[in-house]
Formats: C-alpha cells, structure tokens, sequence
C-alpha cells in the first residue's frame, strides 16, 4: 500500500526526468523548449497530486450539502499561476528561437555555438 | 485559407460562439471552473481563428495590434487600480471588503474587477503574440 | 500612507512600467522611469529608517492574515537590499539615457524601460515578500524581463546568450518550485515565518531534498560556481547599462533570497548542523573565487573579464554566509552591498567606452587613460575597490570576511580570499596598463564620454569611496541584519 | 475507479513523453506535446483540479502548440542529427557529452525518489496539506467571501496579489515578443547589427574608431571570416 500511496510521485519523478534529459541531451533549441515544458508539467502533476484526495470532490460547495471532503483548492491556484508562468517563458523563448535562426541561419545549439567561436577567434 | 467556403462558414458560426462561451467562462467563475484567465484565452482564440481563416490584415482591422497592446497594459492597471481603490477605502492593498456596503458584496465587486482585469491582459497579450509571430512569418515569405 | 509604503515600493513600478509600454516616445518613457526610481528610493530610505527605529514591518495584502493571505515582512536586511536596488536603479536610469539610445533601435526604447521597471518590480517583490509561492512569482517577472533585457544587446550573440539564460534560470526556478511543493506538502503553509515554526527540526528526508532543491535552484538563479555558465555571456553581450543594472541587482537580490531561505525559513540549525550545508558551499565558493578570477584574468573583452570576476565575487557573498559565524554573516551582507557598487561602477564605466569607443575590447581600450581620463579614472577606482584597497569599501567587507575566516582557524579560506584579491590585481592591471601604457592606435581622437555619463558613473564611484572611507552606517546594519539571521535560525 | 484512471493516465503519459525523446521531427514531437498536455488535462480533472484542467487544456494544449507550430513555420521542423564536432565553446560545458545528461537526470531523479520516501501517502485526507492552511479556505470562505468556487476565492481574493504579479507576468512575455518580434531590427547571417543608421548620425559626433556602423558596435570582435574582411577594411585593426 505504501508504494501505491508513492505511485504519483514517481510517475512524476519519471516525467520530470524525461522532460529535463530532454532539455539537457538535445542541442535543438526547440527541442530544448519541449523537454523544459515537460519537466514543467510534471512539476503541475506533483503539485496537484499532493492536493488530491481519494474520493473527493473538486472544490466547489454544495451550499447545505453535509459530509463531503473536497480537494485543496491552494495547489489548485499555485499551479494556475505556475502554468501561466510557464507557458510565459515559452512564448519568450519561442520568439528568442525565431529571432536565432533569422541571425544565425540554424537552431542547432552546436552549430551557433561554433558561430560563436568562429566570432571570437 | 480564405477561398474555402466551408471554412469561412463554419468560422463566422464559431467566432460568435466562441466569444459567448468566453463571456460565460468569465462570469461563470464564481460557480465552475473558469476566470479571467481561461476566458482571456478563449476570447482570443476567437480572434486567431478568425484570423487564421481571413487573414491578418482583415482581423486587424478588426481589432488592430496597438488595441491589443493597450489592453495587455489596461488589464494590469485595471487590477493595481483596484488595489489603490480599497487603499483610498483606508484598508490593505487589494482589500476588497471595503468596495461595497458589506464585506460579502466588496468581495463580489473586487473579484469580478480583477477578473475583468486579467481578462484584458490575458486577451490583450495573447493576441498581441500571436500577432508578432503571425506577422513575422508573413515578412520572411 | 506611510503604512502603505512597502506595497507601494512594489506597485508603483508595476503601474509604470505598464504605461511606459504604451507610449510612444522613448524619452518620456525614460521620464517616467526617472521618477519612478527616484521615488522607490526615496521608500525603501524611508522603509529602511522605520525599520531600524522600530524594527520590522509586516503589512497584509487583501486584509488577509498569514498565513491564508500573504504578507510582505520587512526586517533590516530585506530593507538594506530594498535601498540597494533603489540605489542603483535611480542612478542608472539617468545613465541610461543615452547610452540605451545609442545601443538600441529607437521603437524599442521605450520597451526597454519598461522591461527595466517590471524587473526591478519583480527584484523589489523578492525582497519584500513574505511568502515563498509570491516570491516565484515575482522571481520570474524578474527573470522574464532580464531575458528580455539581454536579448535587446546589439550583437546577435545577445540572443543565443539570452535564450542560454532563459533555458537555466528556467530550470532553476522550476527546481525553486519543486523545493516550495515540498516545503508545502509537509507543513501545509507557504508563509516563511509560519514555515520556519512548522519544519520539523529532526532530519526529514523531503524537507532535505526540498533544502537541496531550493539550493540549487537559487543556485542558479545567483550563478554560484558551477551553475555560473549562463552568466559570462549574458553579462557580456547585453546593452552596457543593462548590464550595469543587472550586475548590480539580481545576482545580490538572488543572494538575498538565499539567505532567506538558509538562515529564516529552513533556520541555521536545520541547514548548517543537521544537513551540514557549509560543507559543500565553502569549498564551492572558494572554487568559484580562484575559477572565476582566473578565467578572468585570460580575457580579451573587459565586459566579460568583470563578469568572470563577478563569479569570484558571488563566491566572496556567499563565503560570508556559509562561514555561519556573526562576522562572516556581517562580511556576506556586506560584500552583497559592496560588490553592487564595485560592479554598478565598473560596468558603467564601460558603459562609458562602449559609448565613445564602439568596443570593450582590451585592444580598443589603448590610450584610453589621456582621451577619456575621467572614465579610465573611475574604473581604476572601482578596480582598486574589486581588489580591496583600503579606502575603498572592498577593503571593508574582505577585512571582516579574513577576520571571519580567521576566528574559526580556517586559515585555507583566509588565504583564498587573499589570494583572490592578488589575480584582482592581475586582471584589473592588465586594463590600466594597456589604457594608460599603451599608444592610442585610431587616428582619429576618442572624446571623453558626455557629462551625463560621467556624473551616473561617478556617483557610484563615490559612493565606494565614502561607503569605504566611513563605513559605520553600513556595516551597522550589516551586523544589525547579520544578528537577526542568526537570532531568526 | 479513480485510482484505475489515475494509474492508466499516468502511465500514458509516461509512454507519450518517452515517445517524444524518441521524435527526430520537431513536428510530430509538437503533436506529441499537445497529447501529453490533453492526457495531463484529464489527469488534472479526474483528481479534482477542475480549474487546472480547463487552463491545461487550452493553454497548454491550445495556446503553446498554436505558438509552436507558429515557430516551427519559421524555423522549419528538421532535427539535424548530431555529427562528430571539433573543439568549439562547448566543450567547456561538460553536459554536452553524451553520457553526462543521462547521469545528471539519474542523480537529480535518485534526490527525487529519496525525497518521496518521507512523503505523506497519496490521497490520504489526514495529510498536513490539508490541515493548516487548506482547511480555513474550505471551511470559511462561503462565510468570508461567499462565492462556492473556492478556486476563485483563494486565486482572486485570499491570494489575489499573486493574481497581479500573474498578470503581470504575462504582460512582461507581451513585452518581450514584442521586443523580439517587432521587426524593427533584424540581423543578417553575418551577425552584424543593421542597427538604426539614422539613430546614430544625430547622436554619434565623438565616435571614435569604427566609421562604419558594423564596427562600431561590434562588442566582441568581428563576425566570422567576411566580417574579419570588413572590419581590415575599415582600417579599424591594428
């Protein structure tokens, strides 16, 4: 039971590690980009999954209705404001990733990096 | 896309569907899911759809690109607004307790004004980015 | 009002930058960032005077009490740092001016400004809040506006060095995230103070990989050895006065946040005894010192050579604080504050060159020292000040971080510190001698940067001068603050 | 019948993201992205999270991938396939070598797993999650604010002011596509900044060296092999 109650978390930590070895691995910018938003939504999935209760109802009341639990509705807000967040800096980074390939010609970290020495030399 | 009859039909149906829809995500927050953010993204979506069928110019002309950036700025000023209110009132900073004759209906008011104030920002800034991505590739072309 | 003040500090620069966004005109928009500085400064002096008087301030936002609603909490170390940013931002605005006129397209100046008020509303909320979901918020209106601002540097390798910032300090604050979760789920409260009462003291596997997270995070947040690579680049090819501002700002107010968490929210005994943290920042740190100085030390562009040595010089901060004694936290606060006015001077100053010249680069800057004496001058001193001459404030804070070291016998810290400061020497020599030792190589003569550069640059300098020759006032609160961290674990 | 969806939409979305490590076009590693947005949507809606679900679904699942395939029409959806590379600035960073991610996110997701083992088991209503602070919001706010999405309550009142820095967030994103994709300036391959000719006569009596705007804000040097050419024939090396 106790490894059942874990589940979650390690669904998480499993997600989490995908997206950031994703996010380290690839040298494509956008790629980069998707690992970075996976890690992010894996961090929505533990916050949510900590405020969740077995056979709850979502945090809405039933005025006069006795007896029901309801889920935390704070993990529910934080991670409102964490997705807006997140999908933020992708918008930052999504138009930093256009204006990239406009100077540089390609989005292969490896190559702009050689560009970048080249410019150094 | 704008010689497919079927997909500028269909789109004159859905825009105004999609905009009521947002209108009722923003106001319907109080009882269900919903708020100013998820109907800030529903109303512009409305908007990049149309865009998407029409074209940039002719949603532009609509609803052109500065009007949008005064609302990503207008919704922020709405809500700090809001805040300074409740600070006249001679409470806290975004107390809205103090905005109506009771605490309950000062929380209804102050809520539905930031709400209607994220729903401007929200609205405003997505447009706004779709609209500088949109318009960049049109250039490169 | 005055109760109003430290919500203000933070609002006021929201509702400009949000107007500054609109207008059309980069010069009024430079106005309104004008007054704007000049009036946060003019609330965090005021904020850091009520706090010294009658100690700290706590004011809830939306009439809710912690920990359902957050509260800003202001102590004498979160105002000290209030009044830093408000310091530099008031002094770099007027800089800014001309120099951001010179380096940017004219349709993005007003951007710039607004992009330069949200960060420093977002490095204001980080200092004044009280609560640790409210600080990433604001972290990342920071962080967001930071990238933004390096990507407007006018060479292409701005953007690369940009999305390279963006990509960590992503990662950071998405490790801050995981650390919070955790904090949370265990205590089921996001306020610091209410938190600092509900860690269970004993070792708590969750609560200590929560302590790591957060460490790491901030980590690289603050470009601690070795999650400084995104720092170099985005120090170097961001516009001159951003880079000033930043130099100057974020990587103290990361520092700050550090602290916080270490020292009030896990508190001292947690972090230093149970975890042991110092046993893997004070070697980290001195890394960082002899890393950073000597890959400065190798360096062809000057921008770049100071961002290095701000590397070594996160590691002298956060050296400070690791030593967990009263006097290296008081060096910590201190060189937090020092390091501010050193950089802030040192990158205005070539700020300067990168008006008159076009380049930082070591071979442009020859003969610098005759056509622009005033400049060159100002960076000599900042550069004395970077080494830790007396009479400047380097001196003092690296005077109490030996002492520090000292006290404890760690004889191998007081040593690195010292060390530190003989490449200092090395790398800031390097410019002098080719600025004052070197023939001009253009045929054409380079001019003095205008007055308005000067007098920004100057002020700084100045001010490591007098914070250096009387430094009562700031090491006073330094060990004021330094007592309550201490008290606060 | 909750934890059986649970389990089957965490597994899904472990395979979906293992399929997007696996994607060598950026388009279909896009797709894929969207379906582990909708997965996590329904993930988030069968534990509760209503209002995360809808914001998931369309800001995740709508908005990212519209501006993703947005960028990817721009910069096209080709993976280039990693070569054998010589010295470059890169080789400084040891994560670019091959074994070294995979053994960072082993050790990072080992801190994780260590980290759960004390963690209060999922579900359970007697968790401190739910005690301190949770309970007030769920117990007074009909009282205090009197709307019965709670949701709405703690986002817009009892944390509203983490609302403002939300929205201002989102403002600061606008300012900064606006500032990249303004069009205003643009950079050709060679790096160098076409920046504001006219901008710099009026302001730039005193410029020095550099009598062509490419060199005088070249920050770092020249910009590879035909910038070389043009900054020896500025006469501005030495």
């Amino acid at each position: 039971m106790r490894i059942l109650g874990l589940y979650n978390y390690w669904v998480f930590v499993f997600l989490m590690m995908v997206g950031f070895y994703i996010l380290i691995s690839r040298r494509n910018l956008v790629q980069e980009i998707l690992g970075l938003t996976i890690f992010q939504t894996a961090v929505f999935i533990f916050y949510i999954s900590m405020g969740s209760i077995v056979g709850a109802e979502p945090p809405t009341l039933a005025p006069g209705v006795e007896g029901i639990v309801y889920a935390n509705p704070l993990p529910h807000v934080l991670i409102l404001t964490a997705i807006v967040v997140g999908v933020s800096t992708m918008a930052v980074a999504l138009a930093l990733v256009v204006r990239i390939k406009e100077a540089y010609g390609t989005i292969e970290g490896d190559e702009i990096a050689d560009l970048d020495t080249a410019s150094e030399a | 896309m704008s010689d497919q009859v079927i997909l500028r039909v269909t789109t004159k149906i859905l825009v105004p569907a999609i905009l009521l829809f947002g209108l009722y995500v923003q106001f319907h927050a109080d009882f269900g899911p919903g708020g100013g953010f998820q109907a800030g993204v529903i109303f512009a979506a409305g908007f990049i759809l149309y865009a998407m069928v029409f074209g940039l110019g002719r949603t532009q002309q609509v609803f052109p690109s500065y009007v949008s950036r005064l609302c990503a700025s207008g919704g922020v000023l709405i809500f700090i607004a809001v805040g300074l209110w409740s600070m006249l009132r001679g409470a806290h900073f975004l107390d809205y307790s103090v905005l109506g004759h009771d605490a309950l209906e000062g929380q209804h008011l102050g809520i539905l004004l930031i709400e209607i104030g994220v729903l401007i920002t929200v609205f405003g800034v997505i447009l706004s980015i779709f609209y500088f991505f949109a318009a960049r590739g049109r250039e490169d072309v | 009002m005055s109760e109003h003040l430290p919500i203000l500090l933070v609002v006021v620069p929201l509702a400009a930058a949000a107007i500054t966004a609109v207008l059309r005109s980069g010069r009024i928009a430079w106005l309104v960032t004008l007054v704007t500085s000049w009036a946060v400064l003019g609330i965090s002096v005021s904020l850091l005077v009520q706090v010294l008087r009658d100690g700290s301030i706590r004011y809830v936002l939306g009439g809710w009490p912690p920990p359902w609603g957050i509260e800003y909490s202001i102590d004498s170390l979160s105002a000290f740092v209030l009044v830093l940013l408000g310091g530099i931002a008031a002094i770099i605005t007027p800089f800014a001016l001309r120099s951001i006129e010179r380096e940017l397209e004219r349709g993005l100046v007003h951007f710039h400004y607004s992009a330069l008020l949200l960060c420093l509303a977002g490095l204001l909320g980080m200092t004044s809040t009280g609560d640790v979901f409210n600080l990433f918020v604001f972290l990342e209106i920071s962080s967001i506006s930071a990238y933004t601002l390096i990507a407007m540097g006018p060479d292409r390798r701005a953007l690369h060095a940009a999305f390279r910032y963006l990509i960590m300090g992503s990662v950071g604050a998405t490790f801050i995230v995981i650390g919070i979760g955790m904090l949370y789920m265990m205590t089921g409260s996001l306020n610091m103070a209410d938190l600092a009462e509900l860690i269970p003291p004993e070792r708590n596997r969750t609560i200590s990989v929560a302590l790591a997270f957060l460490t790491v995070g901030i980590g690289l947040k603050l470009a601690l050895f070795p999650l400084h690579l995104w720092l170099p680049d985005a120090y170097t090819f961001a516009p001159s006065a951003v880079t000033a501002f930043l130099a100057a700002t974020a990587t103290q107010v990361a520092v700050y946040v550090l602290a916080r968490f270490l020292f009030t929210v896990f508190g001292m005994g947690f972090t230093f005894e149970v975890m042991a943290l110092d046993r893997i920042l004070i070697p980290l740190c001195l890394l960082g010192i002899l890393a950073g100085s000597m890959r400065a030390i190798h360096q062809k562009n000057v921008k770049r050579m100071l961002a290095y040595s701000s590397v070594a010089q996160i590691g002298y901060v956060v050296l400070g604080l690791s030593l967990v004694s009263l006097t290296g936290l008081t060096a910590g606060i201190l060189h937090l504050f020092n390091h501010a006015l050193m950089k802030g001077s040192l990158f205005l100053a070539m700020g300067c060159i990168m008006y008159q010249v076009g380049s930082v680069r070591l071979d442009d800057m020859r003969g610098l020292g005759r056509s622009m004496p005033w400049t060159m001058a100002a960076f000599v001193i900042g550069g004395l000040s970077l080494i830790g001459v007396p009479l400047t404030v380097g001196f003092i804070s690296k005077w109490y971080l030996v002492l520090g070291a000292v006290e404890q016998g760690r004889w191998i810290v007081a040593g690195v510190v010292l060390l530190g400061s003989l490449l200092a020497v090395i790398y800031i020599w390097r410019v002098v001698e080719v600025a004052y030792f070197e023939e001009a190589s253009g045929d054409e003569p380079v001019r003095e940067a205008p007055i308005s550069l000067l007098i920004p640059t100057w002020a700084l300098v100045l001010a490591n001068l007098y914070f250096g020759i009387d430094a009562t006032l700031t090491s006073g609160i330094a060990s004021g603050a330094a007592r309550l961290l201490m008290g606060g674990g | 019948m909750d934890l059986i969806i649970d389990f089957a939409l965490l597994a899904l979305l472990a395979v979906t993201s293992l399929a997007i490590v696996r994607q060598t076009n950026l388009f279909s590693a896009v797709t894929l992205l969207a379906i582990f947005s909708f997965l996590s949507a329904a993930l988030f809606t069968v534990m509760d999270a209503v209002d995360v679900a809808f914001t998931e679904a369309a800001v995740g699942a709508g908005f990212s991938t519209i501006l993703l395939l947005a960028t990817l029409s721009l910069v096209g959806s080709k993976i280039r396939t990693p070569q054998v590379r010589i010295v470059s600035v890169t080789a400084r960073t040891p994560s670019r070598r091959p074994t070294f991610p995979l053994i960072v996110v082993l050790v990072t997701g080992g801190i994780l797993v260590y980290g759960t083992l004390d963690m209060p088991p999922f579900g359970d209503p007697d968790n401190p999650v739910h005690r301190h602070v949770a309970d007030h919001y769920l117990m007074d706010s009909e009282e205090e604010i009197g709307i019965p999405n709670v949701v709405t309550s703690v986002l817009a009142s009892y944390r509203g002011y983490d609302t403002l820095g939300e929205a201002t967030v989102v403002f600061t994103a606008a300012i900064g596509v606006m500032v990249l994709l303004s069009g205003l300036r643009r950079r050709d391959t060679l790096g160098e900044e076409a920046w504001g000719e006219e901008g710099l006569e009026d302001l730039d009596p005193g410029l020095g060296a550099g009598s062509s705007s490419d060199t005088a804000v070249s920050v770092d040097g020249a910009e590879g092999e035909e910038a070389d050419q043009l900054r020896d024939g500025d006469g501005d090396e030495p």
